[in-house]
């Protein structure tokens, strides 16, 4: 039965992968591999238990816990352009002539 | 008895589990639009991920892998709504606009509090 | 230091020594001093990130929240089912509508609460919050409608009430 | 069943691998790489390497996303079109990739006891680790203590390549001007609230891994990635400079030596009691007490330089602000 539930995720992981290669926009692919993340979380649970080793879990909490911090790193990325502190446009360009 | 029924509850969970995040991954290629796909992804993310879980707390019985699962499903329940939500936002912040859906404006009168409410 | 910010360190330290317990499974004294020595690690940290308040410690809707939550879980079921429906037909019917639904929350924590609470019932995404209201996806008129009648909000409304 | 999670997942591996070389927008190819990232943690943990899954784990979900988006920032959003023939390196991948599978034939099959690698020092570490390290998990027996020499080089390595990132990065962050600043993405309610619940168990989560090396797949590589992490979420929702005020890069750079600082200090203590460097059996009232000791001394500063180098390299990344393009996405 876990076997089963494995191959259900597996099936899942595929469909995923789909929508992350077909996207069409770049926010499709990131909510696809988002997907795909969850999925892989619940498969090394289930594989912990498939193989009797369930102190596997070790793994799967790490990705629950960290997995939002590249999604987040996207927003970021699309709102500000930039990961550290943007500047505004203008500010930006002035401050780029000043230094040359 | 009381193990067979928790036997049966578990593979119960497991396969509901396993069907559902079936079903959500299946939306996630069947929608027409990045919008209307966020939601058969959110299947996946709540309830799918809850009944695997749930299944194998019934198999794990009470232990430390017990907590640890507990505390996958709670990580969870914060983390995947978060980037469900970032997602969306950095799409219409970059200017995605939804297919079916008209994105109403803004009521006007309130705009100019934003700065204040902060 | 107020008594407010020494309420939420202090708070912060237990649940953490609490988690550190849960996680650890070895209850020897190297190791329960390890994981105190952790936890004060991370207070500081906190504390110098200037993250313990309120917001990170929410003690103050402890109780509320999990009848709240039993309640929550119970939408998750429906919606999850219906927009399993959804997906399986073949026609596939959809009717996707955007709406600002109002906050009416007082406090930061109440609308996340209320704007997760949104996101995590399938069919229903909340894209954008602003002070008072949050602009919401819906993959059908009744989702958004369901929303619209407000029972969420005044629920997250009470949980947030001391 | 084994084998079929085994095929989905190698599958799985080479279709992204492809699917990478195919794309030429490179935020896809982020995308893709941090799927590769996790099929290959799901397969290192079916494969039953539990703590290289680990770090693959923590370096995949924590920083590598980030760290190319950062880059991403900098450079191009599209892969150059290659202007030279590919006939030329196409024949030199063919023939080594036939010379590879050539290789293969003769290669033990796979988890054959009798393979050579089986029978050189592994079956020593595994019998004598219970009662010489007296440790469950043997990985960190043989990272910290058996080939604690090694591990010192692969720190040395990683400390190197921070010291490389700083150099080459650190000339060019432009000083903080009096422009307005976007900061952060403070006033994005959902994230700062989440964020400040949750630093605090992801640090928790840590040092946890930090100090349960010795039990199970865990210890001072992996911490320090966590750790890592977690200032570089605070860092990406609060603002860089909230983050460079409550931990200056100075602060980071002086961990960054104090790491490796301390694990060829608890070497160094060997010396002066007559035994080789790294032998820890003089810390402790037994050897076996004495290895226990000098392994969560070294985990320490492994974790340590680790998370410095990464937070300093987010840091350095992070730090430039990147030429604003209207190049369509």
């Amino acid at each position: 039965m876990f076997a089963a539930t494995a191959i259900a995720l597996l099936v899942a992981m595929v469909l995923a992968l789909v929508r992350l290669y077909a996207g069409p926009s770049l926010y499709d692919r990131v909510l696809a591999a988002n997907s795909f993340g969850t999925k892989t979380v619940l498969l090394i649970a289930v594989m912990g238990f498939l193989t009797g080793r369930p102190d596997f879990l070790d793994i799967a909490l790490l990705y629950a816990l960290l997995n939002f911090i590249g999604t987040i790193a996207v927003l970021k990325f699309f709102r500000y352009r930039s990961l550290g502190d943007a500047v505004e446009e203008k500010a930006a360009s002035r401050n780029k002539e000043a230094s040359q | 008895m009381i193990a067979l029924l928790v036997e049966a509850a578990s593979w119960t969970f497991l396969l509901l589990g396993a069907f559902l995040v079936l079903v959500g991954a299946l939306g996630l290629v069947r929608m027409p639009d990045f919008y209307t796909r966020l939601h058969p992804a959110g299947i996946t993310d709540s309830l799918g991920a809850d009944f695997i879980l749930t299944g194998l707390v019934l198999q794990a019985g009470f232990s430390l892998v017990t907590v640890k699962l507990f505390l996958i499903g709670a990580f969870l329940f914060f983390t995947s709504p978060t980037s469900t939500h970032a997602i969306a936002n950095a799409a219409l912040v970059a200017g995605l606009k939804p297919r079916h859906a008209v994105v109403p404006p803004r009521p006007p009168e309130k705009a100019t509090q934003d700065e204040e409410a902060r | 230091m107020r008594l407010k910010t020494m309420t939420h360190t202090l708070g912060l330290g237990l649940a953490m020594f609490a988690l550190w317990l849960l996680l650890s499974g070895h209850y020897t004294p190297l190791l329960l001093s390890f994981g105190v020595a952790s936890c004060a690690l991370i207070v500081l940290i906190a504390a110098r990130l200037d993250v313990i308040d309120h917001e990170a410690v929410p003690l103050h809707l402890s109780f509320g929240y999990f009848g709240y939550l039993a309640w929550l879980g119970k939408e998750i079921a429906k919606s999850n089912w219906d927009v399993a429906k959804i997906v399986l037909d073949p026609k596939l019917p959809i009717s996707p509508t955007m709406v600002w639904v109002p906050a009416t929350q007082r406090t930061d924590v109440g609308k996340v609460i209320y704007a997760n609470s949104i996101t995590l019932t399938p069919g229903t995404v909340s894209v954008e919050i602003e002070h008072d209201r949050i602009l919401v996806h819906a993959i059908t008129r009744e989702a958004a409608e369901g929303l619209e009648s407000g029972d969420m909000d005044r629920r997250v409304d009470q949980i947030e009430a001391r | 069943m084994e084998s079929v999670i085994n095929m989905a997942l190698l599958v799985f591996l080479a279709g992204t691998a492809f699917a990478i070389l195919r794309r030429t927008t490179l935020f896809s190819v982020v995308m893709l790489s941090g799927v590769f990232s996790l099929v290959s943690a799901a397969l290192l943990v079916h494969l039953d390497a539990v703590d290289v899954a680990f770090t693959e784990a923590a370096v995949g979900a924590g920083v590598s996303t980030v760290l190319m988006l950062s880059t991403l920032a900098l450079t191009a959003r599209h892969e150059a079109p290659g202007t030279r023939s590919r006939a030329i390196p196409l024949i030199v991948v063919f023939l080594t990739g036939l010379a590879l599978v050539y290789g293969t034939l003769d290669m033990p099959r796979f988890g054959d006891p009798s393979a050579p690698v089986h029978q050189h020092v592994a079956p020593r570490y595994i019998s004598a680790t219970a009662h010489e390290i007296g440790m469950p998990n043997i990985v960190t027996a043989v990272l910290a203590s058996y080939r604690g020499f090694d591990t010192l080089g692969e720190v040395t390595v990683i400390f190197t390549a921070g010291i490389a990132v700083l150099l080459l990065l650190a000339g060019t962050i432009r000083e903080p001007t009096t422009a307005t600043k976007i900061t952060a993405m403070e006033h994005h309610l959902v994230l700062r609230v989440v964020t400040k619940v949750l630093i605090g168990p992801i640090l928790l989560f840590a040092l946890y891994v930090q100090f349960h090396g010795d039990y199970g797949p865990g210890g001072g590589f992996q911490a320090g990635v966590i750790f890592a992490a977690a200032f570089i979420i605070y860092a990406l929702v609060f603002g860089l400079e909230t983050a460079g005020n409550a931990l200056p890069g100075r602060a980071v750079r002086i961990l960054l030596a104090l790491g490796v600082l301390i694990y060829s200090g608890t070497g160094v203590v060997s010396f002066f009691f007559n035994k080789n460097f790294l032998d820890y059996s003089v810390l402790g009232a037994t050897a076996q007490a004495g290895q226990h000791i000098g392994i969560i001394l070294v985990e320490f500063g492994v974790g340590m330089t680790v998370a410095a180098v990464m937070v300093s390299t987010f840091y350095a990344f992070a730090g430039q602000n990147p030429p604003i393009g209207d190049e369509e996405w």
